[in-house]
Parts: structure tokens; C-alpha cells; sequence
């Protein structure tokens, strides 16, 4: 049992490691655009300009209420249609950015949020301007306290990027899909897909816990 | 009261097993032969629609008793299920753009083009081992296909012959051809499927497949959904 | 130097401050002391332009503080602020603390910036304490820590508001301590205080807030020990525990 | 082409309306599951007694990094070869349950971690056990912070109800691939799909939010 | 009530307290007092059973405390504690707060604990504000709020934390007296305190703690005017700030 199973992985893993390499690219690429976007609709959200915070709250909850799929199908057949095309990694990459955006904003809303109101105040005190008290004294203190759900984010974005399948980006779980319809042995298929995503997000999570602590043994 | 047979189809193929989406059941030549086949049987078919993905996994924990759904008889299944006697055989299309009016025959017309294919299809490993393509994508459903061939990003997609010729005919999307010219070398096999090892049930099983075979409710079937013998 | 004419200021329909009147002159220093809610607090933030006030005017040499026009900026560069939590920056030593506005809101050079944030952290008996964290260093240590953040901006007036009441009463001395140096220097002051000792030897005249007006005002020797006001009276006999 | 859109709407909506259904049951019973089962992994990792708290990290980083689909593959696939069998709903409700209360496990946990340390001690110095003042003093202020996480987690979990999908629950997601299969207009099903994700979340996100400024206003 | 006996506690090697001997009697009122450091606040939280000790013994009429064992619970009902920062449950009304551990801890009636409680706040002068949140309370009203929940639990002793710290000068005296009167009625008390006024006038004895000894005790008149020990006479004029 346990035989085969390894013999098994041995045969397949060279072809799903392709998979990983899309699967780990997609991912970088979506984590950048979610990052800058996801801060962007944040700061646009704190900007005390009433139709800015607005529009922020209105575009990121809608975004959140759809699933990812969809905005992957929108990226990837629809916006043709509109004369930008994009290939399917161009595509997955910017739909799971833009859909992940959406909870990484959130993220660092509350992260901000959770700053203490004194420093704003410390900061004007100085005379800063509203954008270098957000860069040299808000966000970085937002980011700390932001850490732990972004790299829930980060672990959940991981394993979405498989649904970028669906708009043919040959990844992990689309190659994975592809042996097990081709051998028909999906357990085993599945749990080395399983063991591979756990390999690719508990360094994560470590790499989170520990960046977590090294910034906690500041406060 | 009969006794119940379980069946599992993957309703995502027009127009051998697919959703109706007026009565929300499942419909096709599949589906009809699952009740003929049932009723040679003396059993009640209870037909419940199963991704492609886990159609053998759920033969194989007893989720469902028997597959009828445009699931090809491979020499790789073969080793996973038992397999009836082939029940009806087609072979692959070729789609493109509408505006392509090459007349493609054979693979080597197609060198250097971007090829999709739907996946789970028999053709996929068939066309990977083919050298030449600048690309070979992966599609979930035809429909996808379809579309990416619409929008130019695919010079050329292979699908079910029966599969492309329903959706050509019955669906809005004017931006496609299907290729007269081309001449299939693919033999998809569709046979129904036991549990490997049931050899008493797939005895039951290749007598009921024969029986309609012979007295021409299969026929009737293939007519009633436009699918060419 | 500072300059306040019928200051009135609400939030909301709850009026705050109504219609002060006060000046505090170069090298003069001013503690403001009253009951909780007097609107001590929000008097000192109109000043540094912190909050918007609804009537009156504030002047700074002359230029009007508006919160709501850039123009703030450059006067806060010349009216600095210490406030009753320190609100040091977490995330940077006790040096940088001090370097971050000369550096990033004046533009010095970094040199430069760090040798004067040197010097004036060993001025208030930090020396050793320049690569701590605040976390690191004790309320008295980061309270002056924040003094010194404030003198690093070369301002012309320092704002303190309840700089030691968030101190354990030990480390009260400490800070204590560097604001009556500030003061002999010639540092323009207005401090918000509960420390009735310290006010008396230290400033040069006392406001009594009560309800967001001055209720009673003038040399802080004779105002302290010989208040007319009854209010004061009373604020006076509650704050020293008399009872 | 609007006016198509709503005829074919008004086509499918009745049968995407039993899908919608099957999404809401199986959403409501993962999230009984998830708070439950999460709440209890957070107990464990605060329990301080070392190996059930090592135990509990371990165990809910793993179920973390494995991708939602395996687990479910194993509820319905494997599990029966151990002796017990689910169907459908419930391998797929357990499935999506055991998946998503890692994440709730952290979000409680950093709840219970943000609650002021003196509340403990006012707690115990009444003489509570820790049971007490876990039900009565800590868990009532962790749930008020772990709210706004947690309210982005039911609304992935809505989403990630589609995954079920694979095990033949036949819910919102895969009714409108069977609709698409069967009439191939992709485009208009998922957008009427999306609007239909989009019509559950903004209630739940509503009410998330109403209950966090309520919760917020006694503090 | 209260015998401490060589009582030594450290964290990892860090010592704290070192060879504590005191004994607190029925209805007397004892005042710890000593820099910041000195180990008050453990000492006080070894008598609760909020910390284990490694050396020597403390008991309860008797009974021996130990943090890790379930009797502690039992004791701790007999000797309630008042924190610094108070720790009232802020998700509970005052009367909530009260009531939770009559309630839920001594298992008595919700109408018999609501009546009492109800009593008992009035007693300390909040019959007004039984049902609001602490958040809508003053700081004096808050640690008026927590010492009714301690005496709620009708202890034999109650433990203070320096109980006026965290308040405005203003609101100390709210407290203070609360406090003067427990003494008057009898209370046994050990209080945290950097309030030397309140400390003579209200204590019997006065424990100097220094550096985690106890370093001078006695009549509290006589220890806080003539103390004999050199870091207590530095300590008081540190806190007194008559630098
Ligand atoms: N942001 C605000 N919104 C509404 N009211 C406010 C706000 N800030 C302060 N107030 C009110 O303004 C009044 C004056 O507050 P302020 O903080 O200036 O008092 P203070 O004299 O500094 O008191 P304390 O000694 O307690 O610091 C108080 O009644 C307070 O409740
Ligand atoms: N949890 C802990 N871990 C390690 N050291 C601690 C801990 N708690 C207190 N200490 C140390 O024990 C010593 C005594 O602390 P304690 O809080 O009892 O002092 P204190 O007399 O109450 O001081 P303060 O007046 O500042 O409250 C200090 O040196 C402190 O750093
Ligand atoms: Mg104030
Ligand atoms: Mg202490």
C-alpha cells in the first residue's frame, strides 16, 4: 500500500513539479497586486474623504461577495471583449490579486485601525504631512499588527490559485487533475497534492510566526 | 418494488448526459440508455450527476453501482472498472475560428498553431504526445472552448464529435466552424462501467447493452438526439 | 508670542471653550490647571492646530493656526507638543524618535540631525538610552525622550500637556526636573499640570479653566496660594487631597 | 443583449434557486461546525498545558495548508474505508467545517490573546475557575474582537461551499456549470451566478458589521 | 488573618522577594510602600494565588495559599483584591459587575446578589449608575465600581494595588474616602499606596519594601516621619518631590 503510494510519487512528481512552479509564480505575482491594491484600497478607506472611503468600502465589499472564479472568468473571456487581452497567466494572476485585494484591504484597514490614535497626533505634531505620517509612522505599525491575517491570506491564497485551472493555467492542482483523469488513481494524486501544498505553506506560516515574533520583541 | 440501481453520469456533456434546465433532471443518450439497460435489468436507475474527477472513486466506494456517461473505454480505466461491451463509438472534431476556411485534414495541418482540448476527454494524451503544436491548453468544459476559440486566443480546439456538432448546431456562437475536411483518427469507445471484478453483475450488464443493440431501442436513442451511428 | 482672542470652540452643540482670552509671551511660562473637562486639553490642541475652532483666533507671531490649511505645518515646526502619553513612535529607538522630524519633516542631513539628537539626549540624561526601544526604557526615561523629540525641532514654544501624570509618582521628579532647566533657560512653556508645587516654583503665571472659561488668572504665587475664585478654591482642596 | 440576460435569468433563476438552497444549508452547518471545532482548537492552544497546545497548533496548521478539496476528497472518498460513511451534505458540511475551523481557531485565538491580561486576573482573584472565566470574562470580549475576521471567513466559506462541488453536492456552483454545460451561455450564468454570491454576502457582511458597531458601542 | 512566613518568590533567577516575614491581623490596615520594583505588587499577587512562591509559606487563617492548587479558589473568596487598572468587566453593567461573582461564583440568588450588590454600590456612592457600562464611568467611578465588587464577595480582607494611580488627581479623593471608611468600619486591609498622606492617616502599620526585603516597618506615624532606613528617607522626599 504504502509501496505503491511511494513508487507512485516518484512517477508523478516530476510532472506535478512544473505544476508547483506555475502554482508558486501565479502566487507571487497575486500576493504583489493584492499587496499594493489591497493597501491602496486601505488608504483610500482612512483618507477621511468621504466619497474615497465610500466608493473603497462599496468596491471592496462587492469584490469580496464575488467568488473568484468568476472574476477569473471575467478576466480572462470577458475582458476581451473590452479589447484587453490577456493570457491566462496575466489573467489568473491579476483575478486572484484583484479578488484577494478585497481581504487584504480589510487586513490592513484594521490594522491601522489599531493604531494607536496618539501617534497621529505625535506625528502632526511634528508637522508631517498626512502621506508621511502614514509612511514613516502608521503603516509600518499597521503592518505589524497586520501580520497574522495576511498570512492567513497569504496560506489561503496559495491554494486558491488552483482555481486559476479553470482558465487553463496548467498549475498544481491542473496538473494534478490531468494525471489523475489520465491514471484514474486520485487518492493517491490527492494526498501528494495535499503533501505538497502543506510542504509550500508551513514555511509560510513559519516565515509569518517568526517575522511576527522578531517584530513583537520591539513592542 | 424493484430493486435500485445507483448510476453516476457527469452532466456536463450535451448531448450524451446533461441538465435540463426546464425540469432540472438529467437528460441524453446516456441517461437513456441507463433506463433501458435498467429496465432489461428489472431495476429502478437512479441517475445522479457525478464530476468527472470522481466518477471512478464513487464506482469504487459503492456510491454508485454502475457509469453511463460519455466515459471512454482506456486500456488505463480498464485496470480501475470493468467495462460493458461498447455501447457506441465516435471520434473527435475539430472546431475554429469561423473565418479560418483552411481546409485542415490531419495534425500535421496544425503544426505550429495553438491547440486546446477538453480535459478528461480520451484525446487529451493522445495530443500531448503529437509534436508540433506552438501549445497545448486544457479546458474544463467545451464551452470554454468554444470561446476561447471565438476570441481567437486558440486556432484550433478538438472535442467530441457528437459534443461539437450539438453545440454548433443548437448554440448562438456563429464565431465557430466545424471542419468538414478533417478526418479523425481517434476512436472514442463508450461502454458502460462496473466495479471491477463484479463479473456476475457485468454479465447482466453486456446482456442487456446486447438486447438493446439488437431490438433497436438503441437506435431509437441515437436518433432521438441527432447522434450519427 | 502666542496669541489667543475670544477662542471658542464646540463639538458638536457641546461648547468646549468660550471665548478665551490670553497671550503668552517669549521666554514666558504658563501652566493652565483646572478640573477635569475644563477644556485644558482641547485649549493646548487648538494651538498646535490639532483641532478646528469655531470662533476667535489663534496667532502664532502674527500667522493665524488653522488646522484645516497646510499652512499648519510649517508652525507646528515652531510650536511643539509633549503630551500626557509620551506617544513615542514604537517601532524606532529612542534616537531615531528624536531624529524623525529634524530628518524626514526639515530635511536635515542625517548627520547632522543624529549628532544634535545626541547631544540633546544626553542633555536630558539619556546618553546611555539612545539605541532602547520606548518599550525598553521606563515612563520617566520615554517621557523625556519625548522632550527631547520635541526640542529637536528648534521650536519656538513647547506645549506640555499633563506631561508627568502618567508617571509613577517616583519618576515624576525626573521630568519635572528637565522642564524646570527648559525654563531657566528661557523656553517658552504652557503646561497643563496638576502638579500645584511644581506650577507655584516654576511658572510665571497660572489660567484657572472651570466650564471653558478663564475663571481666574495672574501670577501663579499669588493666584495658587490665594485664590478668589470659589471654584478654584474648591479645585485647589480636592486636588491636594486635604480633605 | 441586457434584454437576453434577464430572459435567460428568468430561465434559469428557478433552477439555481434549489442550488442556492443546497449553498445555505451546507454554509450554515459548516459554520455550526467550523465555530464549534475552531473555538475548541483555540481553547486548547490557550488551555497552557504544553502538549495540548502544541497538539492543537499543529494540527490546525496542517488542516491549513491542505487544500479544502482533498479534505473533502477524504470525508467522502476514504473515509468509508475506515467504516464510516457520509453522504453527500454531510462529508461535504464536516469536510468544510474541519477546513475552515483552522482559520477560526485563529482568529478566536488572537481574539482571547487581545483580551486585557488584567481581566484574567480580576477573574481569578473572584475565586472563578478557569472554565468560568473563560465562558463568562474572556470568551464575551474575544468574540467581539474576533468578529470582524470572522465575518470574512463566513463570507469565504460561502464561497469555498461551491468546492463541495467535487463530491457531488449539488449546490449553487454546480448547478450553473450543469446550466452552462447544457446551454453553453458561460457568460450569463456566472454573472448571474456572482450576483447571486453577492446577493448572500452583503447581508452577512451587513450584519456583521451592524453587530460590531452594536457590540462596539458598550465599550 | 494573614501570616507570611520567609516568604521567597523569583522569576527564572531573577529574585524579587527574598525572606518576607509579616503577619496582618483582623481589621487591621497595613500600607506597603517602596520604589518601583521592590516587588509590592508580587507580594500582594503571592497572597491571592495569583503567582507561585518558591520559598516559605503564606496562610489564610490558617490555611496555606497556593497558586496551583484548586483550594485556592476558596481562599481567594475570602480575600478579595483591587486592581490599579481596575478590570471591571467592561462588557458587564456596574451591577453586573458586582453581581458576577456573588452569582456565579458563590452560586446565590440572582435576587438576593442584585439586592445586595444594588446595596453595596449605593454604599459607595453609585446608586445612580448601576446600569452603565464601565465605559461611561469616570476612572474614580470605576475603582468604586471595583471595590464594590470586591466587597460583594464579602471577604475578611481586600488587597489594594495601588488603587489611585490610574485616576485624575481630582478623582483620587473619591476613592480615598470609600477607603477610609472600610478602615473605619473595620475592614482588614493591605494597600499598595504612594499616597503618604492617606497612608498616615488611615494605616496602622507601614511596610517599606526595598529591592524585595522588607527594609523598614512600624507604626505608620512614626515610620513615615522619622524613618530610620536611608532609601526609605530618599524614597519619601522622591515621592513628596520636594527636590
Ligand atoms: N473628540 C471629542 N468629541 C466630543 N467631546 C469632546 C471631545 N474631546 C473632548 N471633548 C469634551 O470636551 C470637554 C473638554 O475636554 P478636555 O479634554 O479639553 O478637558 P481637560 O480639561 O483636558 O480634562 P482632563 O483634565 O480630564 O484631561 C470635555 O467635556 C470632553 O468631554
Ligand atoms: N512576570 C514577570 N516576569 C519577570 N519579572 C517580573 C514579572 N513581574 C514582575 N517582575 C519583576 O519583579 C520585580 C518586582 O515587580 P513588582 O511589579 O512586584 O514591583 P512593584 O513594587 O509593584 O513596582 P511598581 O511600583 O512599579 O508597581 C521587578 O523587577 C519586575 O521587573
Ligand atoms: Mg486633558
Ligand atoms: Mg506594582
Amino acid at each position: 500500500m504504502f509501496d505503491t503510494f511511494l513508487s507512485d510519487a516518484g512517477e508523478y512528481l516530476p510532472v506535478l513539479m512544473q505544476g508547483v512552479l506555475t502554482t508558486v509564480a501565479i502566487t507571487i505575482a497575486a500576493l504583489l497586486i493584492a499587496t499594493f491594491l489591497g493597501l491602496f484600497w486601505a488608504l483610500l478607506r482612512v483618507s477621511g474623504i468621504r466619497p474615497l472611503s465610500h466608493a473603497s468600502r462599496i468596491l471592496t465589499n462587492t469584490i469580496r461577495g464575488v467568488p473568484i472564479i468568476v472574476v477569473l472568468f471575467y478576466m480572462y473571456f470577458v475582458l476581451p471583449e473590452l479589447g484587453v487581452s490577456l493570457n491566462a497567466f496575466q489573467a489568473g494572476a491579476l483575478g486572484l490579486g484583484i479578488a484577494y485585494s478585497s481581504y487584504m484591504a480589510e487586513v490592513f484597514r484594521a490594522g491601522i485601525d489599531a493604531v494607536d490614535a496618539g501617534q497621529y497626533e505625535a506625528a502632526q505634531s511634528l508637522g508631517m504631512s498626512r502621506a508621511l505620517l502614514m509612511r514613516r509612522v502608521i503603516l509600518p505599525q499597521a503592518f505589524k499588527i497586520a501580520l497574522p491575517p495576511y498570512g492567513n491570506n497569504l496560506v489561503m491564497m496559495l491554494k486558491d490559485s488552483s482555481q486559476t485551472a479553470v482558465i487553463t493555467v496548467v498549475e498544481l492542482s491542473m496538473q494534478s487533475k490531468l494525471i489523475a483523469a489520465a491514471t484514474f488513481k486520485s487518492a493517491t494524486i490527492f494526498t501528494l497534492v495535499a503533501l505538497i501544498y502543506l510542504v509550500m505553506s508551513l514555511p509560510m506560516m513559519y516565515g509569518v510566526g517568526k517575522l511576527e515574533r522578531s517584530l513583537g520583541s520591539r513592542k | 418494488q424493484q430493486p435500485i440501481i445507483k448510476v453516476g453520469a457527469t452532466p456536463t456533456a450535451v448531448p450524451f448526459n446533461f441538465l435540463d434546465v426546464k425540469t432540472n433532471a438529467l437528460e441524453g443518450v446516456m441517461v437513456d440508455v441507463a433506463r433501458a439497460v435498467s429496465k432489461e435489468l428489472g431495476v429502478t436507475p437512479e441517475i445522479s450527476g457525478i464530476p468527472f474527477a470522481t466518477l471512478i472513486p464513487s464506482l469504487q466506494t459503492k456510491k454508485i453501482d454502475m457509469i453511463s456517461s460519455a466515459f471512454a473505454k482506456t486500456p488505463a480505466r480498464a485496470q480501475a472498472v470493468d467495462f460493458s461491451e461498447i455501447v457506441l463509438t465516435y471520434k473527435e472534431a475539430l472546431l475554429v475560428p469561423i473565418n479560418d476556411t483552411t481546409a485542415y485534414r490531419n495534425y500535421d495541418d496544425l503544426k505550429g498553431k495553438i491547440v486546446g482540448v477538453q480535459m478528461g476527454t480520451s484525446y487529451v494524451e493522445p495530443l500531448k504526445a503529437v509534436q508540433g503544436f506552438k501549445e497545448l491548453k486544457m479546458y474544463d468544459t467545451m464551452s470554454d472552448l468554444v470561446r476561447d476559440i471565438a476570441l481567437r486566443r486558440v486556432d484550433a480546439g478538438f472535442g467530441d464529435g457528437p459534443v461539437v456538432a450539438y453545440q454548433v448546431r443548437t448554440s448562438a456562437s456563429k464565431q465557430v466552424r466545424l471542419v468538414d475536411t478533417y478526418q479523425s483518427q481517434l476512436a472514442t469507445n463508450i461502454a458502460l462501467a462496473v466495479r471491477k471484478g463484479d463479473t456476475e453483475m457485468l454479465a447482466k450488464v453486456n446482456a442487456a447493452v446486447a438486447k438493446i443493440k439488437q431490438n433497436g431501442v438503441l437506435a431509437d436513442i441515437l436518433k432521438k438526439w441527432g447522434v450519427p451511428q | 508670542m502666542i496669541k489667543i482672542e475670544q477662542l471658542s470652540k464646540s463639538y458638536g452643540a457641546h461648547r468646549v471653550l468660550s471665548n478665551i482670552d490670553a497671550e503668552i509671551r517669549q521666554a514666558e511660562v504658563v501652566c493652565l490647571i483646572g478640573p477635569s473637562g475644563s477644556g485644558k486639553s482641547t485649549m493646548l490642541r487648538c494651538i498646535n492646530g490639532l483641532e478646528q475652532y469655531q470662533g476667535g483666533s489663534i496667532t502664532i507671531d502674527g500667522e493665524r493656526v488653522n488646522a484645516a490649511s497646510a499652512g499648519i505645518r510649517p508652525i507646528r515646526q515652531r510650536v511643539s507638543m509633549v503630551f500626557q502619553r509620551f506617544n513615542l513612535f514604537p517601532h524606532r529607538t529612542a534616537l531615531e524618535n528624536v531624529m524623525e522630524g529634524p530628518v524626514h519633516v526639515k530635511k536635515e542631513s542625517v548627520a547632522e540631525a543624529k549628532e544634535r539628537a545626541g547631544d540633546i539626549l544626553a542633555s536630558v540624561g539619556l546618553a546611555e538610552k539612545m539605541s532602547h526601544y520606548p518599550s525598553q526604557l521606563s515612563g520617566g526615561q520615554q517621557q523625556r525622550v519625548a522632550i527631547a523629540r520635541a526640542l529637536a525641532m528648534q521650536p519656538d514654544a513647547i506645549l506640555f500637556d499633563e506631561p508627568t501624570s502618567a508617571l509613577d509618582p517616583e519618576l515624576v521628579g525626573e521630568v519635572l526636573g528637565v522642564m524646570r532647566k527648559l525654563a531657566e533657560k528661557g523656553m517658552t512653556m504652557v503646561i497643563v499640570t496638576h502638579e500645584m508645587k511644581f506650577a507655584r516654583e516654576v511658572s510665571d503665571r497660572v489660567l484657572f479653566l472651570d466650564g471653558g472659561r478663564i475663571a481666574e488668572q495672574g501670577p501663579s504665587e499669588q493666584v495658587l496660594t490665594h485664590p478668589r475664585n470659589e471654584r478654584m478654591q474648591d479645585f485647589l482642596r480636592r486636588v491636594m487631597h486635604t480633605e
